[in-house]
């Protein structure tokens, strides 16, 4: 019904006028939104406006000891929680001198290679739902609630798993996880076929997607786009190689890239890289069995724990590119500043208000989906 | 590089391959809900047997979803370190991190595999759960996340206390432990995870999750101010304390408990002498009341309560019979374990707050009771237990038949006696072993060995004397044999030649009373020169005089006092060993206690004087 | 490769005044620099040793030293290490330079530093709100600003009195605890 | 596959007091209607938090909520149910509570997570409001942070029984309360706070005026009240600044 005060308002005089995009829209991953200006369905102008997802976690952990925020961290990005963790771990243990026993640093790995497949996994899901292409979306999220299933036995939650500590991990692995894991693998390589056919090889996705939100190498560098959506405009670079931390250095996998620049081959980036990530969980369940020691070096009483004064840069690569912490200690049992660098706080921002303009209004969720922007990691 | 044909362009009919997933079975799940991992995180359940309230969890939870509630039914004995409180879950702050499950001291908390609950909104109480045993529904569901041995982030393991080994502290009597580095402190103390159970545990509610906060802070001055609150002989207590805090830790359910005598220690002796007694002086009044107080005996009772009364601006003056204050500390107590000089300095900081001993003078020889109560206000006797008992077993009116408080006193005071070469102790508390061990250092400095046999009537498995002390005594070559009762001195021609003991079947009769039984059969002839009785001690009251014992009530041979050690005169109190037995921190609770009864008397006589100064 | 490069990185980090820089590993290297000569620093790091991309700008709040301290994080693609350039600058006006003419995805951390920490700067292209758009409150990653405090002021928590307490209250028993009594 | 009442549900569903009409027919025809109502549930697809991370596999093949009539709808105004998914920063609230008022009645609030209750895991933040059914009426609350696809769906059962029962009737009182609900988002948004919908001519619509829905708080509002206006877009800003 229509409210009594009801006033129909006055149209613009021409075609262009200006539209909010989100947050609740369909075509928004999470909770954000976008002012664009439009002439017909031309984008003239779009603008970020982000904070519907912050909480201020920079805040609330110089508010909590260092050991409480490691159930913190993994909320900055759902969909890809495990680096969180890792990487504030790593901050913490590199300010702290803790040395990480090597079975620790593989299970951490073990999980990140989960996550990413977890995360590309819904990321083209998604990006195939905003082409309308809704099998794929249910394929892959499916399929993903299968690493899910293994992320449950492994560390007790199912997306948060809040499994590493500041010094390791939090329990051992399960017995005969690791099989089951490498038979979820042979599952998962097995599917790629059938999403290939589906989508990736579909004409119909690769004309969509062909030349939407293009960058160029050079635009890309210029504008601090990371991870697989660099990747996609054909620079080789990835955190895990060429800033090595964990066992990454022992592992032997490829980098892939394409060429395009655009949705396209951001995807096909991100397809690729399931293959490597499922290479290098057979390594590490290869290797897994026969690294013996503890899962965690000591660490005191997390009530009366100070880590010692300094700073530290970590940097992870998560499914969404390149992540880091800088953590700040004074000395004390909290920290005195955590600030998180969240892959799309350039992506969903910057890159995002560019790659947008002269495109069409019904592109900005292919765009924002093929640069798996996570709203999240931008608010904080 | 891409190993997808993409850029072919291949048929538009490819997607229709996905035509075969029609035969292939769904993978939709049942309705119902599954059942989760082994280590899932889902509501939490509690083992109220094994928790002990002692709020660990509520201080890890990130989100402060826990609140602790008192459950009237449960037990509670703060001796052993367990209340009668339960955490209570928000679950409308609880992220199922799980962290009060690996930080629980006792492992009593758990996450099940349970992971349903939805509600109303009229019914939102229900998110708030005191978890017991039986989950949240009151069904069982198998346990999820739960502790394990990698991932518990309670350390069990104390630092360890270095300490001279059993050849090399043998024929001295320099201090055993060497007493934490500030290194080791810091560690030792981050241990802690500031429950509270040694507060309530100790006699005399030493502020000790503050001090240890304190320590691990690095502010040593702060941890000797919050335990001067309480304790004014933190020297002797950092250092021969029955730490009945330490019993109660509650890192001591699973592990080894925090060494918070040992921390105690390491603050006293990390800050200057000096600066105590900066520190002790705070809050000391800056008036005089004009009252005065005589206190009989310089020991931790006696001068507890000297420190609280002169504090309130009292006058107070403390008569001791010998030429040392301390009382049993300095004469019951050999110097490895409590070296003369961290003594002298706990009575140091009393008496640089004024209070007077006046040594050498003992009370019914050089002054009388009488002359004490004319002069003074109130009185207090805290003389403690100076005598030995005798086990009046045939043979032990023998003059090498001696009572071990006799001999400490003598090795103490340096006053020259014939060593025996080889020594039997009857008795298996702690002053057995610390006469055992003394004598057992003059023999090495003598003869250059050990000979001491040591026989308690007690089994090893209820022995009196802490396992630290027996397992110290044998590494210093000492036998000890338990469950051997006394039956008589042997003496040969005058001269005494050993001891025979029998073997003890009980000791205690059905109802309870104190009635050793005996298998005759088992008897053992223990030699030696010397055979020294350490049953027990008993307190010397003749210092009274006759008139007052006849007017002062009495109990079993004890003064009879009420709880707050006031006697049947009003003037009076009592305090110490001799109401309570030998302990030192029952003994300084016993001062403290005595002292606030004697103020709250101090107080009514002024507001008498008052009165009558009005009315007059 | 990366050695010699260090040694490089010495020589040309060596022309500017008041720096002090420390390597702290292989591909890590700390800079303290003068808030006048961070600029300069960024320029020549970007354009004659192929720093390209600006991995993070961080503000930390020295309330103590009333100082802002900002760690620009600048990573080479080329050598593969990392410069992180500290400088600060008084807290009070908080005013600094843009460096969004050298690298343009400073836009983004120095809206979001102005918008947390109150720290403007001067020629980047947008210091408009961003995330707190609906916030009036003081910039809240200052450290004088209580999280803590300001939500028990201006929020109300859930009351539960479910019927375990009520019967446990009549009991003699009840809440003994509460967990903002404890906080560390 | 398995029947529905095999979720179990926790609280057996009690009959609504109060208006059962007398006429047979009329009986069956609203038992009838509740019963529709209940089995087919839209959805407003919006991922107000990180619990709504769940709901992609509860609404996809593997836990199929469409078994049960559920499906996300893209707008307010076709939406039955309106899920919130954990933590509301109090930028989102004021979205949700635009897009609640914009929802036809009868419509549904399900909280999810332990954010919506007390303030879960982000209680100290500035930034989020607390206690979600101090803003708005809610129906059923899910436990979990975040709560697994399987919680997700026995919440939506146990509100599916509630309709069938005639029990879920927690919209009305937006309207009976509204002065409550109104001073609780103005003490969070400020006193000049409005929203495009008439709530007071819905519930003279509906017939749901109570002393409670006018009050101190509704003063305030017709106070500030403004003619609607195209609010000033940011856009327009930036041109500002450049030129």
């Amino acid at each position: 019904m229509r409210p009594e005060n009801y006033q129909a308002r006055s149209q613009p005089p021409s075609n262009e006028f200006e539209l909010n995009f989100g947050p609740n829209h369909p075509g928004i991953e999470g909770n954000y939104a976008f002012r664009v200006k439009l002439n017909g369905d031309q984008v003239l102008e779009a603008r970020a406006d982000a904070g519907y997802l912050h909480r201020g976690f920079e805040k609330l952990m110089e508010g909590r000891l260092w050991i409480q925020n490691i159930a913190l961290v993994p909320r900055i990005c759902v969909p890809d929680p495990v680096p969180m963790e890792v990487c504030y771990s790593l901050a913490i243990e590199e300010i702290g001198g803790l040395e990480v026993p090597e079975r620790a640093k593989w299970i951490r790995v073990m999980q990140l290679e989960m996550s990413r497949l977890a995360a590309h996994l819904f990321a083209f899901g998604g990006h195939a739902a905003t082409t309308g292409m809704y099998t794929t979306m249910f394929w892959g999220v499916a399929d993903r609630d299968l690493i899910l299933d293994r992320f449950e036995e492994l560390t007790g939650g199912r997306v948060y798993s809040i499994y590493n500590i500041p010094g390791g991990v939090r329990r051992d692995v399960p017995e005969g996880f690791l099989d089951r894991l490498s038979s979820l693998l042979d599952y998962l390589e097995s599917r790629l076929p059938d999403y290939d056919n589906l989508f990736f090889t579909n004409q119909v996705f690769v004309k969509r997607a062909r030349g939407v939100g293009a960058m160029t190498q050079e635009q890309a560098l210029k504008w601090g786009v990371t991870g697989p959506n660099l990747r996609a405009t054909g620079l080789e670079f990835d955190v895990r190689r060429d800033d090595p931390y964990l066992v990454y250095d022992q592992l032997d996998f490829e980098i892939p890239t394409e060429s395009g620049g655009d949705a396209l081959a951001r995807n096909l980036v991100r397809r690729a890289e399931l293959k490597q990530s499922i290479r290098i969980l057979r390594q590490v369940i290869e290797r897994l069995p026969s690294i013996e020691g503890p899962i965690r070096c000591p660490i005191p009483n997390p009530l009366a724990w100070n880590v010692p004064a300094g700073e530290a840069y970590t940097r992870v690569e998560s499914s969404k590119g390149e992540l880091a912490y800088y953590v700040v200690s004074t000395g004390g049992d909290k920290p005195y500043r955590v600030h998180v660098r969240g892959p799309s706080s350039m992506h969903a921002v910057q890159v995002l208000e560019k790659l947008a303009l002269g495109a069409r209004l019904e592109d900005i969720a292919q765009i924002m989906f093929s640069l798996d922007a996570c709203p999240p990691e931008v608010d904080r | 590089m891409s190993d997808i044909p993409y850029k072919d362009k291949g048929s538009i009919l490819r997607p229709f391959k996905s035509l075969q997933f029609f035969a292939r079975p769904a993978v939709t799940q049942p309705l119902e809900p599954r059942p989760a991992s082994d280590n899932y995180r889902g509501f939490h359940v509690n083992d109220w047997k094994k928790c002990i309230g002692c709020s660990t969890c509520q201080k890890v939870c990130d989100n402060a979803a826990i609140t602790m509630v008192r459950v009237p039914g449960l037990p509670e004995d703060p001796v052993k370190g367990i209340r009668n409180e339960r955490p209570a879950i928000d679950y409308g702050r609880c992220c199922w991190c799980g962290l009060c499950v690996d930080i629980c001291p006792t492992g009593s908390i758990s996450l099940t595999t349970e992971y349903v609950h939805t509600c109303r909104e009229d019914e939102l109480d229900s998110y708030f759960v005191l978890p017991d045993p039986n989950g949240i529904h009151g069904e069982h569901f198998p346990k999820g996340w739960d502790k394990t041995a990698d991932a518990d982030l309670v350390d069990l393991e104390r630092q360890p206390m270095g300490e001279l080994p059993g050849e090399e502290r043998i024929d001295s009597f320099d201090e055993i432990v060497e007493g934490y580095t500030e290194q080791q402190a810091i560690v030792e103390a981050s241990r802690c995870v500031q429950c509270g159970m040694c507060h309530d545990a100790c006699p005399t509610h030493m502020h000790a999750p503050e001090y240890i906060r304190a320590i691990w802070e690095g502010d040593v001055e702060e941890a000797v101010r919050q335990m001067y609150r309480t304790n004014p002989f933190s020297h002797v207590c950092g250092r021969v304390c029955t730490h009945r805090c330490e019993s109660a830790c509650s890192i001591g359910r699973r592990g080894e408990p925090v060494a918070i005598r040992w921390l105690k220690r390491y603050a006293m002796d990390a800050v200057p002498d000096l600066r105590i007694r900066e520190i002790a002086a705070e809050g000391k009044v800056d008036y005089i009341s004009g009252r005065r107080i005589a206190i009989v005996g310089a020991g931790p009772a006696g001068l507890t309560a000297a420190y609280d009364l002169i504090r309130k601006g009292h006058k107070v003056t403390v008569f001791e019979a010998l030429d040392k204050p301390g009382g049993m500390t300095r004469y019951g107590i050999p110097e490895y374990r409590l070296p003369y000089d961290r003594l002298d300095a706990d009575v140091a900081v009393i008496t640089s707050l004024g209070v007077q001993i006046q040594y050498n003078t003992r009370v019914g020889r050089d002054v009388t009771m009488d002359e004490l109560r004319r002069d003074h206000d109130a009185v207090l006797i805290a003389i403690g237990l100076q005598l030995g008992r005798s086990t009046r077993i045939p043979g032990s009116d023998h003059p090498q038949v001696r009572r071990a408080v006799d001999l400490l006193r003598m090795i103490t005071r340096g006053e020259s006696f014939e060593v025996p070469e080889r020594a039997v102790v009857i008795g298996g508390g702690n002053v057995a072993m610390d006469i055992a061990r003394s004598l057992a250092r003059l023999q090495k400095q003598q003869f250059g060995k050990v000979q001491i046999t040591v026989c308690a009537l007690e089994d090893f498995e209820h022995f009196l004397a802490d396992p630290e002390e027996v397992t110290e005594a044998r590494e210093e070559g000492i036998e000890i044999l338990d469950s051997r009762g006394p039956k008589e001195v042997v003496i040969e021609d005058g001269r005494l030649t050993g001891l025979k003991t029998l073997g003890v079947i009980s000791i205690f009769d059905e109802q309870g009373r104190f009635a050793p039984r005996y298998d005759q059969q088992d008897e053992q002839f223990h030699p030696g020169d010397m055979v020294i009785e350490s049953i027990g001690q008993m307190s010397d009251v003749s210092l009274l005089g006759e008139e007052l014992t006849e007017r002062l009530e009495w109990n079993r041979g004890r003064l009879k006092v009420d709880e707050d050690g006031h006697s049947s005169e009003p003037w009076l109190w009592a305090a110490g060993d001799m109401v309570f037995g030998p302990d030192v921190v029952h003994a300084v609770a016993d001062g403290h206690r005595v002292a606030a009864s004697m103020e709250r008397y101090l107080a009514e006589l002024d507001s008498e004087k008052q009165d009558d100064g009005r009315t007059s | 490769m990366s050695k010699d490069l260090n040694i490089w990185l010495d020589d040309l980090l060596g022309d500017i005044e008041n720096i002090q820089f420390k390597r702290k590993s292989s591909r890590r290297v700390r800079v303290d620099v003068g808030s006048e000569a961070l600029p300069a620093l960024l320029e020549l790091l970007q354009g004659r040793a192929s720093y390209v991309h600006l991995s993070a700008i961080s503000c930390v709040d020295w309330i103590e030293d009333e100082e802002f301290e900002l760690v620009y994080h600048v990573w080479s693609y080329e050598t593969r290490s990392l410069v992180s350039a500290h400088t600060r600058i008084p807290r009070e006006p908080g005013v600094y330079l843009s460096i969004y003419d050298l690298y343009q995805p400073a836009a983004f951390f120095e809206r979001d530093i102005h918008e947390m920490f109150g720290v403007f700067f001067e020629g980047s292209p947008d210091m408009e709100k961003f995330i707190l758009t609906e916030w009036d409150g003081p910039p809240p990653m200052r450290k004088e600003f209580d999280s803590e405090a300001f939500v028990n002021q201006h929020f109300e928590w859930e009351q539960y009195h479910p019927q375990w307490l009520k019967d446990l209250e009549e009991e003699g028993g009840g809440v003994t605890t509460r967990p903002e009594d404890i906080r560390l | 596959m398995s029947k529905l009442d095999n979720i179990p549900v926790r609280h057996q569903p009690t009959e609504a007091a109060g208006r059962k009409r007398t006429n047979p027919l009329a009986h069956v025809f609203d038992e009838l209607v509740k019963f529709c109502q209940s089995r087919s549930m839209f959805m407003l697809h919006y991922c107000t938090g990180c619990g709504a991370i769940e709901l992609p596999p509860a609404m996809t093949s593997r836990f199929d909520m469409e078994r049960l009539g559920i499906q996300p709808m893209v707008t307010p105004r076709q939406a039955d149910i309106l899920l919130i998914t954990g933590y509301v920063s109090i930028k989102t609230l004021k979205r949700i509570i635009l897009t609640y008022e914009q929802m036809q009645s009868p419509k549904y609030v399900i909280g999810i997570c332990s954010c919506t209750v007390n303030g879960g895991m982000y209680w100290q933040s500035y930034a989020t409001a607390k206690v979600l059914k101090d803003y708005l009426p809610v129906d059923v609350y899910i436990a979990g942070c975040m709560p697994r696809p399987e919680a997700v769906i026995s919440g939506m059962r146990e509100l599916m029984s509630d309709i069938k029962s005639g029990r879920a009737q927690n919209w009305k009182r937006y309207y009976e309360n509204y002065d409550h609900y109104l001073g609780n988002q103005q003490k969070l948004f400020g006193e000049d706070w409005q929203t495009p919908t008439d709530i007071i001519a819905e519930a003279r619509h509906y017939g749901l005026m109570t002393d409670r829905t006018l009050g101190e708080h509704t003063a305030l509002l017709e106070k500030h009240q403004r003619p609607l206006e195209a609010l000033e877009m940011r856009l327009s800003a930036r041109e500002k600044q450049k030129t």
